[in-house]
């Protein structure tokens, strides 16, 4: 890996940084915060392909780092699935769960 | 190269077939750790789905400032990191030792600031979830959930970090005795994307706590 | 021994007809398996000499026609398990309401008119009823194997069920998720009558519970069942690993103290223990009992006092 | 067999001769040796699993419970669960049959890192050392699946204890998993191509992918679960504004592909055992390559049919119930090729032959069972019961259990140079098959009667069913100590075996039995697919 290549990536990686704190100042609304984690994804992706230099080993690992991806992506859609649609009616005091509350 | 001479495991062909099925190894490794913390993850999600207002009122109560110094200097041990892995396939184990010890000193700055100083004040400020919790009212619940999954992500990303440390050290000491060389620094690869894996857990845990929630 | 169960309502036997296709599918299903094995098993064996002609070619065709034919049964499966379900969750506007609390370990039910029972559940037939549930520690789960129904009961949220009994009789309700010493004993009855029936019931049961029967839920709610076992039956048939003594039949009955005195359990007696049990200790037994001074207010004393009497009328001894 | 490897088998040298000193075994790194020691443990774990599987059966012979403590009872059901699922099922077959055979049946001479091979052995021992302290100093009273918040907040016991010890055997898992997929990938012998591996390998690295990848989640949901426990607060308490279903779903977001690994390894012996012993190629090799994958992946997807009546959204639900019939089909598509297997063989009928079609037969019966559990309205009458009980017996001691006992007798000879006493082995077969039915049938009928698992006393109508049952297991018992004795006895009265005693394909017959150290003398080269088995001629083989 030559120098230049070496000093660009970390100082790209520090640019997206900035960019990314810089960005959580502005005034975005609470259900689109999580958009902020768009910049990180670019730094992982930077890391991944320069510093560990996923692109210069044997072709399986390309393929357990697809692998690792994937099944972090079935963990995280499968298990907010339930959550993110199910419907719940709290009870009002947990501590006195009595009747008198009318659900549904 | 004329990998045949090299020394090498019997269970393998040569030297060369040996490194790339230890390079292999690590990753395969480092894709069963990205289910690990991936549980965090999704437990970040449902929490703050349940709980919005508290779990965000939580996250402003986190030191930004510590928290993006801590993301520079990973990012920057990472890339001295790297450079000592640039400098040992040209034979130059005098750069690669300095280059690690960087990179130790580095990780070693982030633990202290992490867990002797940010932590120590999150603490002192009663931030740590039980009866005593600082924040009362509606959005103590979310509050508290989200310290939970502050103090065990930072904890666990703590203990990678520590391990790291020990390995980056194992390097430095084989490197001072001469064992690694162009034709053989496997372990040091090998570690190394162990020490850039550690760097991108931070990179993700560091929206999730100090960014996301401090919405307007 | 009965192979039969009770299909109580109309769900229920839509349930049935569900598992019975399942089971003649998987009759089928099976007969072909053993059957071809048992045929193969005994036309090939090593030592016949059957002319086995020559190997079938490979061919994908039998292999994608019995992975179709699969996939259209279980679809067809899915669908009719799903369209039950559903129907589950989608209660009629009317329904009659009974509020239920799962609770380590009893099932308490309230009527709409403040009538309330502890491990039973008066219904009427021939109407909707919907139960509303909740838990006040862990998780549990209500079910009604006659029914066919079953729901986590869990702290903090509500959940609902709904169903309408076609035939009366007492059925078993079970809690069928565990949760903790005494899951076996957190069972009750089903009593579905006549709506007429029902209507005398509900007139004829106070609103509000009695004192003794207050007393049984402070019992167990401030952990007196954990030792003393969960009729006050002491430590022979409790399912802990201290040992305490019996209570059912104490009540009026003299007690022997490791001091050697010999006392008479009566109110007074029962208060003092529970409060300064380190003073009172009973012979042979270990004084482990912690003090509920400060914990249990005096109008809970009297009710759990009523309850420990009320144990020693149901078994005079 | 080469001339080398014959005069290696002359001479009596083998991984056994290769050194006899405590030493030489507890920090060898030899696979072959790895295996015997995970094999011995295995037993171990098998019998205190055991022990506690019948005591839980004798307390249920009368409905108020001949163990008068319903807390024992508990604790005991707990014990039996997790030593079964962690620290028997779970690893059996890779551990033991898979340490020994794959670098064999790959033409190599060791896994890719033999020291991270015998760490497993190490944190698998203290692992189960942890867990066994907690259980016989008290124990857990959580059940095997610690469902929150009765474990974080309700539960007495040493939970932390026990859930340390899985955690620490869950690494172990790990990497097991790992070696194997690395090897696989890397340590072929020349000519082996993907499609010319036996399909044992394919299951083998199947279940590889689902250590590797389930495990970790387990392991950080009882991390997590640790961290309530100990200080009260989590993620999971519902009156902290937690989500209990949450631990449940990252729960068996691991133990649903758990079952899988139980199984598969067990699908990958059957698919060495029906074509050896029928004289034929394993019918539809492809599909059922792809079929192992294939659950590989979908096994993780169809987790939430564990929670049907838990409260998740009815949405989740559909979703999940669609999914876990598609999870059937490949199980199905390998019972069907078992069978087309047969189909004009030449069928022996050899102890591991039949484990193998008693592993089919329990199998099925299994896996159709586990329809009425999926189609969501017969879910909710019937889970919870001992139907349920019942399906995942018959799936994962039925199925497993058999399977590893086919896979046992099949490679006993290679593994120990002996073979083991024919009729004692088809006699061992019989009375499993036999007792199994009698034990587990019954639960069937008792959970469609609405039985409930994890009572400790029952309502009388359930006792004769349960009586049954009860009584079945001494049968069951019988036959699982049947195999014990004769195994144990053929290891020093067994008659010496062959290289390839049963005249089977697969790279680990052309080594002599036992084989020597480094497997090989010369590295095979594989020409030829897997199985081709040469037709006999009907008349020679009378």
């Amino acid at each position: 890996m030559s120098p230049r290549r070496l000093l660009l990536t970390w100082g790209l990686l520090l640019g997206v940084l900035a960019i990314e704190v810089g960005a959580s100042f502005l005034p975005i609304g609470r259900p689109a915060r999580p958009l902020l984690l768009l910049p990180a994804l670019l730094m992982v992706g930077m890391v991944a392909a320069i510093f560990m230099q996923i692109g210069r080993g044997p072709t399986v690992v390309r393929l357990f780092a697809a692998a690792g991806l994937l099944w972090l992506l079935i963990l995280l859609a499968l298990g907010s699935l339930d959550p993110l649609t199910r419907i719940v009616y709290p009870v009002p005091a947990m501590e006195r769960a009595t009747p008198a509350a009318n659900p549904p | 190269m004329s990998d045949a001479a090299l020394p090498h495991a019997f269970q393998y062909e040569s030297a060369r077939h040996q490194a790339r099925t230890a390079i292999a190894g690590m990753w395969l490794f480092l894709a069963s750790e990205v289910l690990f913390f991936g549980v965090l993850f999704l437990s970040w999600i449902v929490c703050r789905h349940w709980n919005q207002a508290g779990f965000d009122a939580g996250a402003r109560q986190t030191a930004l400032a510590i928290g993006t110094l801590n993301t520079v200097i990973l990012i920057t041990s990472s890339a001295f990191y790297t450079a000592g892995v640039a400098f040992i396939e040209a034979s130059n184990t005098r750069r690669l030792i300095q280059c690690c010890a960087l990179a130790w000193v580095l990780g070693l700055a982030f633990l202290i600031l992490k867990f002797g100083i940010e932590w120590h004040e999150d603490l002192a400020r009663h931030l740590f979830p039980g009866p005593r919790f600082a924040i009362t009212g509606e959005l103590r619940t979310g509050a508290q959930l989200f310290f939970v999954f502050y103090f065990v992500a930072t904890a666990l990303h703590g203990l990678h970090l520590l391990a790291g440390l020990g390995l980056v050290g194992w390097i430095i000491r084989r490197a001072g005795r001469g064992e690694f060389s162009a034709q053989y620094s496997t372990p040091v690869a090998v570690v190394g994307l162990y020490w850039s894996f550690v760097d991108m857990v931070w990179i993700v845990l560091f929206p999730l706590i100090y960014l996301i929630g401090r919405g307007p | 021994m009965n192979l039969w169960l009770t299909a109580a309502t109309h769900n229920a036997t839509q349930v049935d007809y569900l598992i019975f296709a399942l089971v003649l599918i998987s009759c089928a299903v099976l007969a072909l398996v053993f059957g071809l094995m048992l045929l193969y098993m005994f036309k090939y064996r090593a030592g016949s000499d059957i002319d086995r002609g020559t190997l079938p070619r490979k061919t994908w065709r039998l292999e994608a026609a019995w992975t179709a034919a699969t996939l259209v049964a279980f679809f067809g499966l899915f669908v009719w398990g799903a369209k039950l379900y559903l129907l589950l969750f989608q209660p009629p506007a009317d329904a009659l309401q009974i509020h239920v609390i799962g609770k380590q370990f009893m099932w308490k039910a309230e009527h709409d008119g403040g009538q309330r029972e502890i491990n039973a559940i008066h219904l009427p037939v021939g109407l909707d009823v919907q139960l509303v549930m909740t838990s006040e520690d862990v998780i549990h789960d209500f079910s009604v194997p006659a029914f066919r129904i079953k729901h986590d009961v869990l702290p903090g949220r509500y959940e609902a069920l709904w169903f309408r009994v076609d035939i009366p009789g007492t059925y078993h309700l079970f809690c069928t998720q565990f949760c903790g010493v005494d899951h076996a004993n957190m069972v009750g009855e089903i009593v579905a009558m006549p709506k007429a029936d029902y209507q005398k019931w509900l007139a004829r049961s106070d609103a509000g519970e009695t004192l003794a029967a207050a007393g049984k839920t402070l019992f167990m709610r401030y952990g007196c069942s954990g030792c003393h076992g969960g009729d006050g039956a002491g430590a022979n048939q409790s399912q802990s690993t201290v040992r305490a003594p019996s209570l059912a039949g104490l009540y009026g009955s003299p007690v022997t103290l490791a001091d050697g005195r010999v006392v008479k359990a009566d109110d007074r007696y029962l208060r003092d223990c529970i409060l300064t049990p380190a003073r009172q200790r009973v012979a042979s037994y270990l004084p482990v009992m912690p003090s509920f001074a400060g914990e249990i207010s005096e109008e809970e004393l009297l009710k759990i006092i009523a309850y420990l009497k009320s144990l020693s009328q149901q078994e005079p001894s | 067999m080469s001339a080398a490897a014959g005069a290696a088998a002359l001479s009596g040298e083998s991984y056994l001769t290769d050194g006899f000193s405590l030493r030489s075994w507890l920090l060898t790194t030899d696979h072959k040796r790895i295996a015997i020691l995970y094999l011995a443990s295995i037993t171990v774990f098998f019998f205190i699993g055991a022990a506690g599987a019948a005591l839980v059966r004798y307390n249920l012979i009368v409905p108020e419970g001949l163990i008068k403590s319903a807390e024992t009872y508990n604790r005991l059901f707990t014990m039996h669960g997790v030593v079964m699922v962690w620290f028997f099922l779970v690893p059996a077959v890779p551990v033991t049959l898979g340490n020994f055979i794959v670098p064999l049946m790959l033409g190599a001479r060791d896994l890719a890192f033999p020291k991270l091979n015998l760490v497993s052995w190490y944190l698998f021992m203290l692992g189960g050392a942890i867990v066994l302290y907690s259980l016989f100093t008290g124990g857990v009273d959580t059940g095997w699946t610690f469902y929150t918040p009765l474990t974080t907040q309700y539960s007495k016991g040493h939970v932390v204890a026990t859930v340390i010890g899985i955690f620490i055997a869950g690494f172990s898992s790990i990497a097991t998993g790992l070696n194997f997929i690395v090897s696989i990938h890397r340590l072929r012998a020349p000519g082996m191509t993907w499609f010319r591996m036996p399909v044992f390998l394919w299951s083998l690295y199947a279940t590889s992918v689902i250590l590797v990848l389930a495990t970790p989640v387990l392991a950080m949901t009882l991390v997590l679960l640790a961290f309530e426990r100990i200080f009260h607060i989590g993620v999971f308490d519902p009156t902290l504004g937690g989500d209990p279903l949450l631990f449940q779903h990252l729960f068996w977001f691991y133990s649903h592909p758990a079952v899988y690994i139980m199984i598969l390894p067990g699908f990958g012996i059957v698919s060495e055992i029906v074509p050896a012993f029928s004289r034929k190629p394993l019918f539809g090799y492809t599909f059922v390559v792809w079929a192992s994958i294939g659950i590989a992946v979908i096994s993780f997807l169809v987790w939430g049919h564990h929670m049907f009546v838990a409260g998740t959204s009815l949405f989740s639900a559909l979703v999940f119930s669609i999914l876990s019939y598609m999870v059937a089909v490949p199980s199905a598509i390998k019972v069907f090729n078992w069978i087309g297997t047969l189909h004009k063989g030449f069928i022996r009928f050899d102890a591991p032959m039949l484990y193998a079609l008693g592993f089919i037969g329990l199998f099925t019966m299994g896996g159709l069972t586990g329809l009425f559990v999926a189609a969501l309205a017969a879910d909710v009458h019937l889970t919870q019961t001992y139907f349920v009980v019942a399906h995942f017996h018959y799936v994962m001691v039925g199925g497993m259990v058999s399977a590893f006992f086919a896979g046992l007798h099949y490679w006993w000879p290679k593994i120990t140079g002996r073979h083991y006493p024919e009729m004692w082995g088809r006699a061992g077969a019989l009375i499993i098959f036999i007792g199994f039915h009698l034990t587990f049938f019954p639960q069937f009928i008792l959970g469609y009667l609405g039985m409930p698992r994890r009572y400790h006393s029952y309502a009388p109508e359930f006792q004769v069913l349960n009586v049954l049952s009860s009584a079945g297991t001494t049968i069951l018992a019988a036959g699982y100590l049947l195999p014990l004795g004769y195994l144990t006895w053929s290891l020093l009265r067994g008659e010496r075996a062959a290289p390839n005693p049963w005249d089977a394909t697969g790279l680990e017959w052309q080594t002599p039995s036992p084989p020597p150290t480094e497997n090989f003398v010369a590295t095979p080269v594989v020409t030829e697919e897997p199985y081709a088995y040469p037709r006999p001629k009907p008349q020679a083989t009378s």
